[in-house]
């Protein structure tokens, strides 16, 4: 147990960034600030990976003389492609934040649903 | 070597600069603090992190030292691109 | 000595980040946020180093840095800002959100402890990785070995997945009204005239350099797109995008997004006619290591090719029809 | 040799060919009564070549175990039968009918009369549940644009009456029976002896229970109250499907099932069979109560036919050959009957407009013929001579004192006096009253009047005819002693 | 060269609609795209024919991309099970890429549409790619992949809140992916390694701790999202209901079908439900799935929009898969097939049929569409005998499918989860009834502007296939049920 503390101290911190995350996600009203909560989020889950990856003492994964140990590249590896995938979902939900403001002139989730639904009734 | 236990305090005191602006970051109370917290923020980045490879012996890493340092602005620019060209509200 | 330092900036990093995130919940402002968010992102990518993911860490830099800041002030609305400073979350949020962490807290302690090598995670698979990939890839950088090679049907994904983003974007912005362009970029600012075209070949200089030092260093066709992509935005910053429209129409970038998974790709199509599977690069050369070094040289340059392109149509796209300028 | 499908399929590419000609009525009237002719030669076909029948027929395989097959066994043929036989004669009467009351959609009408009758003859002749509940949940849809034929909010709103009790009853209860046979019984096939004799006595209580109330088409209280909804439907309609196809489906199946899976050897020592008995026994006096207060004569005829059923359905759980002659009797000779009942109902609204029992009196002064063929139909229903329901209803009393329930012959005698009393009063009050106000000649036109007749002597003639009927069941009760 | 294209048939599944995606960008020409799509859709299905054709004596297909053995390379990997995902996902791609060219309700700007169609084609090289895989991270890829284009195909539909729907989607899906992205770590740490074959015999060999149910719990609830199992299911109704109709179709019948086969991967090959694990995964997966089969009708049967309606009936629908797969049993897992196999096609009817129907009347409002099924004809008997299926009744795959089912749940010995399993059809009667009635017998409230101008063949060609293919699977099952039945033993291993 005395272990656990520094032991465990980043996956903790990745699990509060996690948390934070999720309550940004589900309780902002703003579209934007809800995709910065998700960055936040996916950037908790890259923390994890990239903790459980170190190896005490070990060396950046790029092979040179005199060094036997390194980190485990896998998760970099991994990451890395995370990483992108996040970007890439920021780009289209901004994007349709856009579109969103566009047509509603705001991207207050609750003033949207919160007026009266206009059903186009009839669309020729 | 002599050098390692200076590393320590180099790294203490840059860890506190970050958090003063941080701290700025957060208090504001105008946009062009914020602004200039992230700037200092940014450098504080660049300066840990060229300080650390070079601590872990691995100098050739300060590449990502130099990244920032390339591109940091670009989000500032963007900012006043899109925000300083008209009226910043003062306090938020 | 330097595993206490590690010990402490990681401890120190992560206290400045879990901070910044408390800030992060607890900010209104959509700009305070974004701020805040590029503090995040530069602070989290300085733990990256510390656990030497250097890759990881470089590909952090240039997005959190350049783009998802860029693309998020292209989005925000100076109206936007609400006069609410900090509410508690709602219950059901916190329940869930706290449900989740303490459900995650609880696996925690099954899990191996910081920096321990006897674990799984170090000793099955990757031992093959770090090994051999000197003989049988040839390049030092492990991460691009696996990343190109052993696992590079994930980056021809990842690359899709950019170019899938670039193809949403232009999807759902193409129907755009025209920005009315008021012509005036940051140019006129003497400061920036003077500073900036000398700044911006080294650049792209840079991301030459991270392209094809990659195999070598940290880096990649990903990371060198990314770069090159912020140098080309920062000209468009500059300047009218109208002249950046002389530079490059807006054809031909969706032609090079789509250029670079076609190059990628068809690599993985050689060397299917090559006689060997989909994109084992042994059989494009003579020499097995050649092979592989000339089949990560070329999927690099088609990654980068669609990263660097997807930056600035992402760019011209959030840019012609962001709402700062209506 | 034809196929035995084709009785299915007959009455199915009719309804094809009615739409083909729906812009020629002519031509569309004749396809309709040639498919029932054609129908009812291939039924007699059947009848006449047994022996030739003897295999069954699979049509499709849908999964190993359960497909869509048909056979040729006694008492379907007796229900095949009798609506194969009725059916031209409605379809004579429902085109003057409904020429009558000039309604405008009568292609649909037809054709979906098609598809009712195609899925009764594929209920007589299904050789498994799974065929059969196919059939029967087809009945249940193809019937319900005939109860909401005309489209009034009240015949919509009975129409979802008749679909929602139908089909929660048959989804929930008929249906989840079926399954537990499946995955317990040996098989879902109709062979005598019943596939059950290897589970436990709880699940066969279980599946009694699930029987008895899944099939709604029986109309055992409390699932009858769909049938007096439905009235809202064209008299033909009331007469052919809800006297004969639809109603008899329900009890014919479950005579099959307490027959062909259960097998009566089981069905005697399940100790819940005697008490599930009384629910049809009680609808059997209930329903009759209830009629007896009706005075909308379709009303009336409505709750009769939901007594009628539960005599059916008491017959099959006795459990004993008297019994199933009885219950197999009793589909044939109450579907005449009642069918002249509801050809007379309709006539007596068509030419008269009135439809109040109370509204009739002398009226059979004016519609001679009409009434006539009400009283020779009553007796038949309350099973007196000279009329087919003497032998029927002896039969179910036989039964009853085999099981050894001299409360259930009770029951079933009282119900028989107030069939009198509630049936006979309706003609003898429209002879023997005097008219509120002296009345013209109404009697309808000939083609209306001709079926109503013609089954009303088919009734009488059943009395005579009861012999072969009874050596048809017989024979079935032969093939259960030696499965 | 042919026959070494044939080695390469498991990865061309996935690189030839990516590849032509591209090509489709590069090209720009709505002409060109449009034709790439169909023939890419054909090419796709022949591919998953021929894949059938070579596992079926073989047994099982091993394709180690970039030529590196299977733990440390990635892995594609047939078998009997991935093959019947494929022609189902592939057939409905089909369908609905033909039934695209027809008069489409998207609201695409000049110069979008061939962009719309390479989105399709990534989106279905996206869920080809997480079927074929073996290797976890690689299914994440490809389901963000396939999620992206997801995202911008709803939001291309024409009514505005199409944007909220896609939006909110997409919060959804890369919270759930996220999820995905957690437990797969929380997977490679406590085994090291991603290939799920591995990842199976490592789990077993070192048992089972809190990382693991920690891995399996996040992965239900993001594969969760992604299916839209009950609590989780709240972007399906609107993304259905506001995404083009040729999107609804082609959604219907693949992305949730797809995710719930990820479901059944992961849950059977890494963690198997009687494993010895203490977490009662069968449990939540059936109390999930009876809630949905049980609530969404309901909510279906309040539902004023035809589309919305005909989504939360996919709640339903996919609530019996859910359970069928948490059962854990053999004949689960074949139920589980065969229903979203049967559930694809009867989807895919209904869905263009109710797509002619909104653009033959212009509303989707159920009380405007009074009586229109005497204009409109064949889409209305089209949506009844859909209606049909979606009931369950004998002879539509829906009743092979809840047969299937039920003797299953019967096998496993919860013979009471039958009853809320037909208690579901009941419901969905109600709100299928509710419709005929309106469609046939309602009188019309308010005059349609309704277009009488005749169906086009890509409307009702494909249509009329997939209603053949209804009516056939409905009547002949063997074909899906035993091939259901191999697939479920190539995973459990055994005979089903």
């Amino acid at each position: 147990m005395t272990d656990a503390i520094p032991g465990l101290f980043n996956y903790w911190v990745a699990i509060g960034l996690f948390v934070c995350g999720l309550v940004m996600i589900l309780d902002s009203r703003n579209m934007i600030r809800k995709m910065v909560g998700l960055n936040m989020f996916q950037s908790a889950v890259f923390l994890l990976f990239i903790t459980m990856g170190k190896v005490e003492n070990g060396h950046a994964p790029i092979l040179a003389d005199g060094i036997s140990r390194f980190s485990n590249p896998l998760p970099h590896v991994l990451i890395l492609t995370a990483i992108v995938v996040g970007v890439a979902t920021t780009a289209v939900g901004l994007a349709l934040v856009v579109r969103i403001r566009r047509a509603y002139g705001t991207v207050d989730e609750d003033e949207i649903f919160d007026r009266p639904e206009v059903e186009p009734e009839i669309v020729p | 070597m002599m050098a390692e236990w200076l590393y320590l305090p180099v790294f203490v005191l840059l860890l506190c600069a970050m958090a003063c602006s941080l701290v700025r970051s957060g208090l504001g109370p105008t946009v062009f603090d914020r602004i200039v917290a992230i700037n200092a923020f940014g450098t504080k980045t660049v300066l840990l992190i060229a300080v650390y490879v070079q601590a872990s012996g691995h100098p050739e890493y300060v590449d990502i030292a130099l990244l920032y340092a390339l591109i940091n602005y670009v989000g500032s620019l963007a900012l006043v691109r899109y925000f300083g060209a008209r009226r910043v509200r003062g306090h938020d | 000595m330097i595993t206490t330092i590690n010990a402490l900036v990681d401890m120190g990093l992560l206290v400045v980040l879990s901070v910044s995130a408390l800030m992060l919940v607890r900010c209104n402002s959509p700009l305070n946020t974004i701020i805040l968010n590029a503090l995040y992102s530069f602070t989290i990518c300085s733990l990256f180093v510390i656990m030497d993911a250097v890759d990881v860490a470089f590909t952090e830099a240039a997005v959190g840095a350049g783009i998802s800041t860029v693309l998020f002030l292209c989005v925000i609305h100076p109206d936007d800002e609400s006069g609410r400073l900090f509410v508690w979350p709602g219950p059901l949020a916190t329940v869930v959100a706290l449900a989740t962490g303490l459900l995650l807290v609880f696996g925690t302690f099954d899990m191996p402890l910081y920096g321990d090598p006897q674990v799984p995670v170090h000793t099955h698979l990757v031992t093959r990785f770090l090994e051999d990939s000197g003989t049988e890839i040839g390049i030092p950088n492990v991460v691009t070995s696996v990343l190109a090679s052993y696992r590079g049907y994930d980056t021809l994904g990842e690359v899709v997945v950019v170019f899938t983003a670039g193809t949403s974007v232009l999807i759902l912005l193409a129907a755009g009204h025209a920005r009315q362009d008021s012509g005036d970029g940051l140019i006129s600012n003497s400061i920036l005239r003077v500073v900036m075209p000398r700044i911006i070949p080294l650049v792209i200089l840079f991301a030459l350099y991270v392209q094809f030092h990659g195999d070598y260093g940290p880096g990649g066709g990903f990371q060198a797109g990314v770069i090159l992509g912020a140098g080309l935005i920062t000209l468009a910053l500059l300047t009218d995008s109208r002249i950046m429209q002389g530079v490059i129409s807006e054809r031909w970038i969706i032609r090079g997004m789509a250029g670079g998974v076609l190059v990628y790709g068809l690599v993985g199509v050689a060397s299917m006619l090559g006689g060997g599977k989909y994109l084992d690069y042994s059989v494009l050369a003579q020499s097995s290591t050649d092979g592989q070094h000339l089949g990560i040289l070329l999927i690099e340059i088609g990654v980068g090719i669609t990263v660097a392109f997807t930056m600035l149509s992402l760019f011209v796209s959030f840019n012609r029809s962001g709402q700062t300028g209506d | 040799m034809i196929p035995v499908s084709a009785v299915v399929l007959i009455p199915l590419l009719g309804a094809i060919g009615i739409v083909l000609a729906r812009r020629h009525v002519g031509l569309r009237n004749l396809v309709l009564v040639l498919t029932g002719i054609g129908n009812l030669a291939m039924v007699g076909h059947i009848a006449l070549n047994l022996s030739g029948y003897q295999e069954v027929q699979v049509l499709f395989e849908t999964l190993p175990g359960l497909s869509i097959a048909f056979h040729v066994e006694p008492l379907g043929l007796v229900f095949g039968l009798t609506a194969g036989i009725l059916w031209p004669i409605t379809s004579i009467y429902a085109v003057s009918y409904l020429d009558a009351c000039r309604d405008t959609h009568q292609t649909r009408f037809h054709a979906l009369f098609c598809v009712a009758i195609g899925s009764a003859m594929g209920i007589a002749f299904s050789e498994n549940l799974f065929t059969l509940f196919l059939f029967y949940e087809m009945l249940t849809f193809s019937t319900w644009p005939l109860v909401t034929h005309s489209r009034t909010r009240e015949a919509v709103s009975a129409g979802r009456v008749y679909l929602g009790v139908l089909l929660a009853s048959s989804l929930l209860l008929f249906l989840l029976a079926i399954v537990l046979v499946g995955n317990y019984g040996s098989g879902l096939s109709f062979v005598p002896g019943g596939q059950l004799a290897s589970t436990s006595p709880a699940l066969v209580a279980v599946l009694l229970v699930l029987f008895v109330f899944g099939i709604g088409k029986a109309a055992v209280m409390p699932l009858h109250r769909w049938l007096p909804r439905a009235m809202v439907a064209p008299a033909p309609v009331s007469a052919l499907l809800h006297a004969v196809a639809v109603v008899k489906a329900g009890v014919f199946s479950m005579l099959k099932i307490t027959v062909y899976i259960f097998g009566y050897d089981l069905l005697n020592v399940v100790f819940l069979r005697d008490i599930l008995i009384w629910f049809p026994a009680a609808t059997v006096l209930v329903a009759s109560f209830i009629a007896m207060r009706q005075d909308d004569i379709k009303a009336r005829l409505a709750y009769s036919t939901v007594s009628q059923l539960s005599y059916i359905v008491t017959g099959a759980l006795m459990a004993n050959s008297l019994a199933l002659i009885g219950s197999g009797m009793h589909i044939v000779m109450h579907a005449f009957g009642k069918i002249t009942l509801f050809f007379c109902a309709g006539a007596i609204m068509i030419c008269s407009g009135k439809k109040y029992i109370s509204d009739m009196n002398g009226l059979g002064r004016s519609m001679p013929w009409t009434f006539g063929a009400f009283f020779v139909a009553s007796l038949s229903i309350a099973g007196l001579p000279p009329t087919g329901g003497v032998w029927s209803k002896w039969y179910l009393a036989l039964g009853a004192l085999e099981l050894g329930q001299v409360a259930i012959l009770g029951v079933l005698m009282l119900s028989s006096l107030m069939n009198v009393y509630y049936l006979l009063a309706v003609p003898l009050r429209a002879f023997f009253l005097p008219a509120p106000q002296p009345q013209a000649r109404l009697e309808c036109r000939p083609a209306l009047i001709g079926p109503l007749v013609l089954t009303a002597l088919l009734s009488c003639a059943l009395f005579f005819l009861s012999g072969d009927l009874q050596g048809l069941l017989a024979d079935l009760t032969r093939r259960m002693a030696s499965p | 060269m042919i026959s070494s294209a044939l080695k390469h048939l498991p990865v061309l599944q996935v690189v030839v609609p990516l590849l032509v995606a591209a090509l489709c960008v590069l090209a720009g020409s709505r002409f060109l795209a449009r034709t790439a799509l169909i023939l890419t859709a054909l090419v796709m299905l022949s591919i998953s024919l021929m894949l059938a054709g070579q596992v079926y004596p073989d047994g099982v297909i091993s394709y180690a991309l970039g030529g590196w053995p299977p733990p440390w390379g990635i892995e594609y990997r047939i078998d009997m099970l991935t093959v019947f995902v494929l022609i189902t996902i592939n057939l409905v791609n089909l369908a609905a890429a033909v039934f695209a060219l027809g008069r489409n309700d998207d609201n695409l700007g000049r110069g979008a549409h061939a962009a719309f169609y390479a989105a399709w084609l990534l989106c279905m090289a996206g869920l080809n790619g997480m079927v074929v895989t073996n290797d976890a991270f690689n299914v994440f890829v490809f389901l963000e992949i396939s999620s992206l284009a997801t995202y911008v195909l709803i939001g291309c539909g024409r009514d505005p809140r199409a944007l909220l729907a896609s939006y909110r989607y997409l919060v959804m899906g890369a919270v759930g992916a996220t999820f995905i992205l957690l437990s797969i770590g929380l997977l490679y740490m406590h085994t090291g390694t991603l290939n799920l074959t591995d990842l199976a015999q490592r789990i077993d060999a070192r048992g089972a701790n809190r990382t693991v149910i920690m891995a399996l719990a996040f992965l239900i609830i993001g594969l969760g999202i992604k299916c839209a199992m009950m609590p989780l299911h709240d972007w399906l109704p609107n993304a259905y209901s506001f995404a083009p109709n040729s999107v609804t179709v082609l959604l219907s019948g693949t992305a949730t079908k797809v995710a719930l086969y990820v479901l059944l991967r992961f849950v059977h090959d890494l963690f198997g439900v009687d494993h010895a694990l203490s977490v009662p995964v069968d449990i939540v997966l059936v109390a999930c799935a009876i809630s949905g089969m049980l609530v969404a009708p309901l909510i279906a049967l309040r539902e004023s929009n035809l589309k919305r309606m005909f989504a939360w009936s996919s709640v339903a629908q996919i609530s019996y898969i859910i359970l069928a797969i948490g059962l854990g049993t053999g004949a689960g897992v074949a139920a589980a097939l065969v229903h979203l196999f049967n559930h694809s096609i009867i989807k895919v009817a209904v869905f263009m049929a109710v797509g002619i129907l909104i653009a033959r009347t212009g509303t989707a409002r159920i009380r405007h569409l009074g009586s229109v099924a005497h204009t409109h004809r064949f889409a209305c008997y089209t949506l009844l005998f859909g209606g049909l299926g979606l009931i369950g009744l004998p002879g539509t795959p829906g009743f092979v499918s809840k047969w299937v089912l039920v003797s299953a749940v019967v096998e496993r010995g919860w013979w009471w989860l039958a009853i809320p399993v037909l208690a579901g059809s009941l419901a969905s009667a109600a709100y299928v009834w509710r419709i005929v009635e309106i469609l046939w017998a309602k009188p019309a409230d308010i005059p349609l502007q309704q277009t009488r101008s005749p169906l086009a063949f890509v409307e009702w060609f494909p249509l009329v296939v997939v209603m053949g293919l209804v009516l056939w699977f409905g009547l002949h099952a063997s074909l899906v049920t035993g091939w259901a039945g191999l697939a479920a033993a190539a995973l459990t291993g055994n005979g089903s």
